[in-house]
């Protein structure tokens, strides 16, 4: 039979493998980052599928490269509450990595929001020179600000760097710079904007969505959105499939595949 | 070459079947998958109401396949009726799969998802991790197979798929009991057990639900014999599922009886495009060893 | 650390155990799996008359696992009785595996083989190949088990151990039923399916009873489901055996609730000596997560 | 888990491929070598488990290596009827090899006897200049005469070569040269003989030894013989493994597992 392609099985990442939290740093009111105790090599925007024996499983991007990979954790609700109330030494399991991650080219603009900074770091370090605006709403939730000292800041409030949206800032640098490529992750609304500011200037954009994600694998369609599987095609997609996703910025599915408002995926808790 | 078949008098361009539960859960996502390659596409499994399914995790990969308890998660008979519309204007044809925990909720189902271009509607009976549902439910016997599948042949013009689990041993007896009450074909079979996995290191099983049903690689050989066994039992057409990951498997399964494969796991191993791949294997199979078409090779190894 | 474990009174050094069927046709054979590191040994299934077993191909592997119909062949009682004595003088203790079409072909074979140093009688009523015998004689409902095991019982004063299938629904019935009728240890699981595997070039099922029980990678998860389920229905000690190809294999399935874990396809893919391998790799791990002895792991996934 | 050892599954040669038979040869009245249209990797000694879909699976030795393989199969049973009625262009399963083969090394004798010089026809193309001793009852039944022109040729009644036995041959040379190894295959009985030459003039023996093989991949025990098995362990077995094996030229067992002598073993057809 050998005419047939061989299907190779087992893939070595199928099954959670559990690690231990080396060291936990406080990275601002909301968020922590988790460091574990295990190098894995992943592309800029794969994400873990962090898996809390007992309480569930969810997907966090990978946020530090490197001997301990970091994972870094927004406090939403019951899982990540858990994992707050982790120390030290705590083991939890680790499966992936998974997704596309971003595609690397050219000269770049990086646009993170809130917890939608933590993918882009690793990819902020891989990037040649790249104009990066990190915004949030106010200075106590900013991310990665001093990791990123040349980083442009913006707050809703005002309370630190330019106040304002990050997307008033991208308009008035490209009406200065041009760039190849503008890589978004953050608050969905956010993503719009930015893409739509994107299409206007005939400018490439790469944007890191979410969904809700079960298996992780792309086999059980959850966190489909119009026929693209965040967890296997994206996280990250390009401007022509942005362009024909209908539900990008507008619906997403709940747990039980509800579709509700973007808004309303958001702000939904589960248990 | 002929790699079309029909079953049930629906026209299947090649027979490659995406399975249920597999990325069904949307009309774009079904079109998705008929863009690459598919010869007809199956729904996640409908309720009539809503259902979150299991905790996470909720699928895992293991040495010999993969393990699932997604437990029925899909929005409920209402959202999928407008979900799912024109079917029929896609190109090639679509099943949906409806579930229920009383003959009546079938029935119900049924008649929902009617007028939507579907071209059957497929009843599994043997989910082996949903409580109230499939074999956890005795969904899986002659009897309950015989009454919930014609409370469904009654409620529909559309032809009744009944799809029958590997779990059991009087596999044919099931198989009978669907085609007395009227069932149009034989989706053989589910995942099977259920299996468990314990990391040993948390001390716990990975699945939240603890056990889940198994399928692909691991799975095959069972799914074979059952595709074998049924095929001795009833005249309708089989579409045999489990463990179908290549061109060759997809022949070893037609020559067991099936009239087309139904394609799960192997979205995961190979890909998406999977049902290209796997038609082009058969088709350069068939070339190299001279068959002219499917009919040709369906339950050769009976003889 | 001990490594050691005791099950019905009988101390085995390691908790590795060569499964019936696999190499142990003669004394010797397991006088040579003691020496590669099995903390017990189990006879090839002994019936009162010769078999010559199904014809060949009888054991095959395919991408997931062996598959075998291997039909219990083998040279019958009296020559059983000649080949095998002394078994207390090897340097772990052996069991002898008997079958039988009738109670009464039990006992009789079971009584033939109580003077002959062995441990342990184990009685498979789960085989899913032979005709006669195991499940394709429904030995493996709950009554007939009862009344076999009974029978073994009432003839011999060894421990008696009952071999179970993975193939059946109401498993924890079955193992209570061994239980109630004074088997002093469960034996989990048997081969699964069957299961067939045709070769499409010939068009025939490889094997030449066709159809055949399948071990190895793709039994695991459901022998372990099976373990967890069984060590939730009796008090009797469970030896787990199905797929168990490393130490963390054997550990997933102590921790489901074996006391022990039976090892037979794990022979081919890793070698005779995957005993003293296996032992070893459990050590290290304990050693690593600070376990002193096997009884600590035993059904921990359960807590 | 990585301080647990990785298993590897799928050999890839687990089920049984169909080849063709490309080429039938008439070796002598009782022998033919089939030659099947599938190069095959393998040491002298090694076997194949062939199989007739539908009558049953055998092993044979292989005989010939190259783009063709070849086997050398005499008429006994029912099986090899099946196969002398097969015609080129007929298609039969294998699977293997299987087995250890023999150990080359060094100044080497080579003792065959009918049927047994098959496995040892690859060895001798093998080895540097050995000496080799072909025997069978009588011309008619000797094989590989040709293909082993400097080959000492005995039979039992003279009608060719030396009259007599391979061993009287064997003892004979073995007064005037030595060897560091002896290789034999062939009646068990022979083999025996050779082996106790051997033994007695201290130089090292390996003999191919058979037995009823059901599964021919060591975990079925059917072909035991005295702890050791000939499908995994064997077929190939050196001096210090045949000193101990105290069944070696005496009994075997049957296709149920009864142990008769190695006589009626070797008389038994079935069915
Ligand atoms: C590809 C990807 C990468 C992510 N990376 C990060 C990250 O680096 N840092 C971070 O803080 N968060 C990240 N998230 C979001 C993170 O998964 C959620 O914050 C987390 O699941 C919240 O769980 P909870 O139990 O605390 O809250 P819940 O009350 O369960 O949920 C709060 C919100 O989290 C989201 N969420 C919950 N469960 C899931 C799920 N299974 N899959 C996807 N989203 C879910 C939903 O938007 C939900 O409304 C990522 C999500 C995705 C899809
Ligand atoms: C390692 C090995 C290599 C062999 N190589 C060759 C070879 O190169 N050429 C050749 O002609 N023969 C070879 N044989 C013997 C060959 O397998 C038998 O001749 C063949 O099986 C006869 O089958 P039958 O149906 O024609 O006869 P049967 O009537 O079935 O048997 C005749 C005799 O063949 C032997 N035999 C039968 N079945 C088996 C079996 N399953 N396993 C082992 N022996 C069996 C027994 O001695 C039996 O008495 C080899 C055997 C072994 C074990
Ligand atoms: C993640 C996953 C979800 C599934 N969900 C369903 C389902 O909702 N309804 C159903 O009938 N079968 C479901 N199945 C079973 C498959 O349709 C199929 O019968 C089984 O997986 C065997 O085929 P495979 O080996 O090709 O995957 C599911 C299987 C998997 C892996
Ligand atoms: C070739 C072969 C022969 C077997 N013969 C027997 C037998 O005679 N009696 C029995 O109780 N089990 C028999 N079994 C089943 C094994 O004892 C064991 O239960 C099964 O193979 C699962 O374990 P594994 O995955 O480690 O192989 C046999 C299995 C194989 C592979
Ligand atoms: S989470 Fe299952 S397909 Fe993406
Ligand atoms: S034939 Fe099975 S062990 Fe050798």
């Amino acid at each position: 039979m050998n005419e047939l392609e061989h299907v190779h099985m087992g893939n070595g990442h199928g099954l959670p493998e559990i690690v231990k939290i080396e060291k936990i740093v406080d990275e601002n009111r909301n968020a922590k980052t988790f460091f574990l105790d295990k190098r894995i090599g992943f592309k800029p925007g794969q994400f873990l599928m962090v898996w809390i024996p007992g309480l569930g499983e969810k997907p966090f991007s990978i946020s530090y490269a490197g001997a301990m990979t970091g994972i870094t954790v927004y406090l939403k609700g019951k899982f990540t509450r858990r994992l707050f109330e982790m120390n030290t030494g705590d083991r939890i399991g680790i499966r992936g990595p998974y997704g596309n991650g971003f595609t690397l080219k050219g000269n770049a603009c990086v646009v993170g929001g809130g917890a939608g900074i933590a993918p882009l770091a690793p990819l902020i370090e891989n990037l040649d020179d790249p104009y990066v605006i990190l915004g949030a709403k106010n200075a106590d939730e900013l991310l990665f600000d001093k990791r990123f000292p040349d980083a442009m800041i913006t707050t809703d409030d005002g309370s630190k760097g330019f106040s304002g949206f990050t997307t008033e800032l991208l308009k008035n640098i490209l009406k200065e710079r041009a760039f190849d490529v503008v890589y978004t992750c953050g608050p969905e609304i956010m993503m719009k904007k930015v893409f739509e500011i994107c299409e206007n200037a005939g400018i490439k954009c790469q944007a890191s969505l979410e969904r809700y994600m079960k298996c992780g694998i792309g086999v059980c369609g959850h966190c489909e959105i119009d026929g693209f599987r965040v967890c296997k095609d994206g996280p990250v997609f390009s401007s022509e499939q942005l362009r024909i996703m209908e539900s990008f910025g507008k619906t997403a599915k709940l747990k039980n595949g509800e579709k509700v408002s973007i808004e309303d995926y958001t702000r939904h808790r589960y248990e | 070459m002929a790699l079309g078949i029909e079953i049930s008098g629906i026209r299947l361009g090649n027979p490659t079947v995406l399975a249920s539960g597999i990325l069904g859960t949307s009309r774009k996502m079904l079109e998705r998958v008929i863009e690459n390659g598919a010869g007809a596409v199956t729904t996640k499994s409908i309720s009539l109401e809503r259902r979150d399914g299991h905790n996470n995790p909720t699928v895992i990969e293991f040495d010999a396949g993969l393990m699932n308890a997604v437990g029925y998660s899909n929005p409920g008979a209402i959202d999928a009726a407008s979900e799912f519309s024109d079917m029929q204007k896609l190109d090639a044809p679509a099943f949906v799969s409806i579930i229920g925990k009383e003959p009546g909720d079938f029935a119900k189902v049924a008649k929902m998802m009617e007028n939507k271009g579907f071209s059957a509607i497929e009843i599994p009976l043997s989910c082996p991790h949903t409580p109230g549902f499939g074999t956890l439910a005795g969904q899986d016997t002659p009897e309950k197979t015989y009454e919930i599948t014609k409370a469904v042949v009654k409620s529909t013009n559309l032809p009744v798929f009944v799809k029958i689990s590997p779990n059991i041993k009087n596999i044919g007896d099931v198989a009978q009991a669907a085609e007395r009450a009227g069932a149009s074909a034989i989706t053989a079979v589910n995942t099977m057990g259920p299996g468990m996995i314990i990391n040993i290191d948390a001390r716990k099983p990975v699945l939240d639900f603890k056990v889940g049903g198994v399928s692909g690689p691991a799975l095959k050989p069972v799914a074979v014999r059952c595709v074998y066994d049924v095929y001795e039992s009833v005249k309708i057409p089989i579409i045999g599922t489990g463990g179908i990951m290549s061109g060759k498997d997809a022949i070893e399964m037609i020559m067991a009886g099936a009239a087309c494969v139904g394609i799960g796991s192997a979205v995961y191993y190979r890909g998406i495009d999977v049902f290209g791949k796997i038609t082009a294997e058969i088709e350069k199979w068939m070339d190299k060893n001279g068959y002219n078409n499917i009919r040709e090779m369906i339950g050769a190894a009976h003889e």
